[in-house]
């Protein structure tokens, strides 16, 4: 897990690195990367979500393709599930987005709280379908890593925004 | 906080009671492409005109049976669309901008990989293919190897594109005829403002080799045909504005007319008429064709339909009518069918509504409410 | 009057001509602008939109923003006096097409018959407002200059198509 | 045919019959070019996201007392808008593909003269400008000379353009802070993550002179702002998540923060926010401040409103609630006040309707349905 989540970090700043070696990037944006590769130091992300609770009902939805769906707390945009990908996978002929924001969901199945990655899939135009808007612990656009608000296909090569997916990074503290 | 905790202890500690092994946590998920599954005669294409933002037209494919989107293209600026003989390749005619609605024009023809839904090549077009709903504006040769692109600006000629070179090879001059009508290996029809068929024969290396002007085959002032050439086993079937049948055999080095047929009893002429978008779809195996009808005078031949009617081509009677509800989906602009065994029936309606039917009984299946913006054309490969 | 029409029909010959030498422009667009330029010689357009007289009620808006409004028998596309314009008018920053298709629509006002021009207006992205599509008299595009489905914008130096106006040549016949 | 003459004819005789004149025939029209009436404080600049269609944003300029659309300015890919100070140019900073949807990306600032709504020209841009909402991603200098464009690549910084040169002529990396607030003539204040301001002072060149970040103003964690500023006599004004008021005068080289004051009550706090995507707008003559708000928890804060409370600015204290029909229009996504003596009040729906209030008395004068495909910000000179 651990290992895998190294990984990740790791490709997504080896990408972003290629792109940039700007301190901007790194003072606002590496240290929350770094952050989710440790998992337990993450007090500002934990603190901000633990408000976010009241929508509990809604987030019982077990279709991956319905907005109310548990993994969607913090996403912004059409649900790439109906665009031809699924909650994790990018549609086909689109690309994935190596940068990304974070959230903190709660899953109603097994009580945990998960942290997400909302990558965007890219090189596409808007796919239209399944528009989805939540907000748990998303933050203004000076919290760059907890805001859904900027186009995350920026960096890709073809930045046109397509859809949106959810995938799970692992159980949040504990 | 402190009830969100609880929550989860809750949870847990029920899960404990009833005697169950708390569950681990669900491993963390990697970030994946989606690959399209092996295709089907039940996909369709759906083409969205997207009315109000009309350089962002798209293609979507959907999967009747899995009732799911699989995918997008991209067509930008009122393209022409057609699929190749083998079904692996989407060619798309299009306009782009340099600056999205400003700058430059360039025209291209891109092709994309129907198994990966990526753009494999692109060969820049004159800047003139023509700007236009997306019937018969583009459509390959018989052997998959040329590709015609209409122009119109306004004058009226088709571009040959060799997709083995990836380049232009030619113009035809058209001589105020439209559209392409492929037949054979090279021989592309067009059609006439006086109601004839101009058939133009190509040599190997896509330029004219002979050029031949049919007869008049309808009266393009008493009762026009539309646009719209449905597959036939020999060629292409048109139908006129007040419903009748017009085949054409394609399959010889000149076209050949079959008599042409009435869909409407004399009662009905006239009072009700086939129109929308795409209005005719017939299933080759069974002969069978399905009309959208609605009831309306002549300027209507726009108006969506409300009901399909169903003939047995052969011998040209109806076999059934099947009321759609427009009230709920609203009326319909496009029809098409699979021409598989167990073929199903795609209607569009004005709302972008996919109806799917069973196309032997009638059945209705299910509806894909909103599916694009303005989506007024199928396509079946 | 006749010498307007002919100024008009001049004008757009001239400015198609500058964009084409084609036989086939010649043969299929050129004798219908001759025979708007002559107007007591349209018995083909006579013809055609003499069988679309049914929606005589509809067409008695005087509403110049609505579709029913008379001047809008065979328009398809968006009002251009919803976009900043008005019905005879291109919006600002727009640019008026040279060339045209042909209707011919009768004025419940006075009972008379008019032939008009509905000239697109380029440049800009779709207007999206005020959709109107009605089809008296139109005809497939095979009968170019009867057709409302092509882009009358194709020969503009920036052919995106924005909104429609529909302009009064002149009384149809006598 | 016969009918129609007929019809002719009766309606000629009718007109004989009752004594009057045969009206003479229309006139032939010319096909004209619609000119701007002069600017008015009533116009609005509506912005249109095109949700669904993002490489085709727009802005549509709306005359609220004409009730009618003058006129449409494409903006590309995620624009970034500014009305220059004498109000006669708009700037765009925005992307836009050689391929539509694809190929080679150009970032450039078009400008466009506000007269004729024409682009009079056009500045490349690193293709790094910051593809996100349109607020405060671009702004102009006091004296106009110079534009100020957000760039986000994640790296943060802001390219500065000098409009009389036609160039781009430097670079200002904002370690981390976001977007550009200009203040005095040559002044960009940015937002940080730590709740700081950053200001930046510029030479005439457009390079960084000197820099100062100032002390936290609000806190990230407990109470965070939206990034919405809006123009007061001597800076900006915030509001945050649960409805304080942050006054920012940067009149001064160094930004000043005035005491914070709630819009809500003890009871309503945390219950009733500030919720959409512009949740505010300062009638600056008489301080009356309006707020958007909805009854939400936290997470709620893109909610759209269904009432608009009224304040005080001076007293801090509420003068009115005006509740919204919702119902029949949707939540209100954005509102923006005219400046002028008679201000109108101007409320954007999420189904893009715009609703027109008189800014005194809250009476509702009209609603304009579906100004566009997802308007959802208001621009107001």
């Amino acid at each position: 897990m651990q290992q895998r989540l190294d990984h990740w970090a790791e490709r997504v700043s080896r990408g972003v690195a290629r792109r940039t070696s700007r301190r901007g990037f790194l003072s606002a944006f590496g240290r929350t990367l770094t952050g989710v590769a440790l998992l337990p130091l993450l007090p500002v992300m934990r603190g901000s979500q633990a408000l976010a609770a009241e929508p509990a009902a809604k987030a019982a939805s077990t279709d991956p393709n319905a907005c109310e769906y548990w993994k969607y707390c913090a996403i912004d945009g059409f649900l790439c599930g109906c665009c031809g990908g699924s909650s994790s996978t990018c549609p086909p002929g689109t690309q994935q987005s190596p940068i990304t924001w974070i959230g903190t969901c709660h899953n109603p199945a097994d009580g945990r709280d998960y942290i997400m990655s909302y990558n965007d899939c890219c090189g596409k135009t808007s796919c239209g379908s399944c528009f989805c808007n939540r907000n748990e612990g998303e933050r203004p656009m000076y919290r760059m890593s907890l805001n859904n608000d900027v186009n995350w296909c920026m960096a890709n090569d073809n930045p046109n925004y397509h859809c949106s997916v959810s995938v799970v990074l692992g159980v949040a503290g504990k | 906080m402190w009830q969100r905790a609880t929550g989860a202890c809750l949870a847990l500690l029920t899960a404990w009671a009833a005697g169950a092994a708390v569950p681990p946590p669900l491993p963390a998920e990697h970030l994946g492409l989606a690959t399209l599954p092996a295709a089907s005669p039940h996909w369709v294409w759906v083409f969205d005109e997207s009315n109000n933002n009309e350089t962002d037209m798209r293609l979507y494919l959907w999967d009747a049976d899995a009732r799911r989107q699989l995918g997008q293209i991209d067509i930008g600026f009122w393209a022409g669309v057609a699929m190749s003989p083998d079904g692996r390749t989407t060619a798309v005619a299009t306009s782009y901008f340099s600056r999205g609605s400003h700058g430059t024009r360039t025209d291209v023809l891109e092709l994309t990989d129907n198994s990966t839904l990526s753009i494999t090549a692109e060969i820049v077009l004159p800047s003139r293919h023509a700007q236009t709903i997306p019937l018969h504006n583009i459509a390959f040769s018989g052997d998959g190897r040329l590709v015609y692109v209409t122009n119109l600006s306004p004058a009226t000629s088709y571009t040959v594109v060799d997709l083995a070179k990836k380049a232009v090879v030619g113009e035809v001059d058209t001589d105020g005829c439209v559209l392409v009508l492929p037949s054979r290996q090279r021989s592309v029809s067009s059609l006439c403002e006086t109601g004839r068929l101009l058939t133009v024969q190509l040599d190997d290396s896509g330029h004219e080799s002979s050029r031949k002007m049919s007869a008049p085959f309808f009266s393009v002032d008493k009762d026009p045909i539309f646009i719209q050439g449905v597959p036939t086993s020999n060629g292409l079937l048109f139908l006129s504005f007040l419903g009748d049948v017009y085949g054409v055999d394609l399959s010889a080095a000149e076209p050949a007319f079959a008599p042409v047929w009435a869909t409407m009893s004399a009662a009905e002429r006239g009072k009700w008429r086939p129109g929308g978008a795409q209005v005719v779809a017939l299933h080759r195996k069974t002969g069978r064709l399905f009309l959208q009808v609605h009831k309306g005078g002549d300027g209507s031949h726009k108006v969506t339909g409300d009901e399909v009617w169903v003939y047995d081509g052969a011998a040209h009677r109806r076999v059934a009518r099947w009321p759609i509800d427009v009230k709920k989906y609203s009326g319909v602009q496009a029809i098409q069918v699979s021409q598989d065994d167990k073929p199903l029936l795609f209607l569009l309606t004005e709302t972008s509504d996919l109806l799917v039917l069973d196309a032997m009984t009638g059945r209705f299946l299910y509806a894909e409410p909103k599916l694009g913006q303005s989506s007024w054309y199928l396509l079946n490969p």
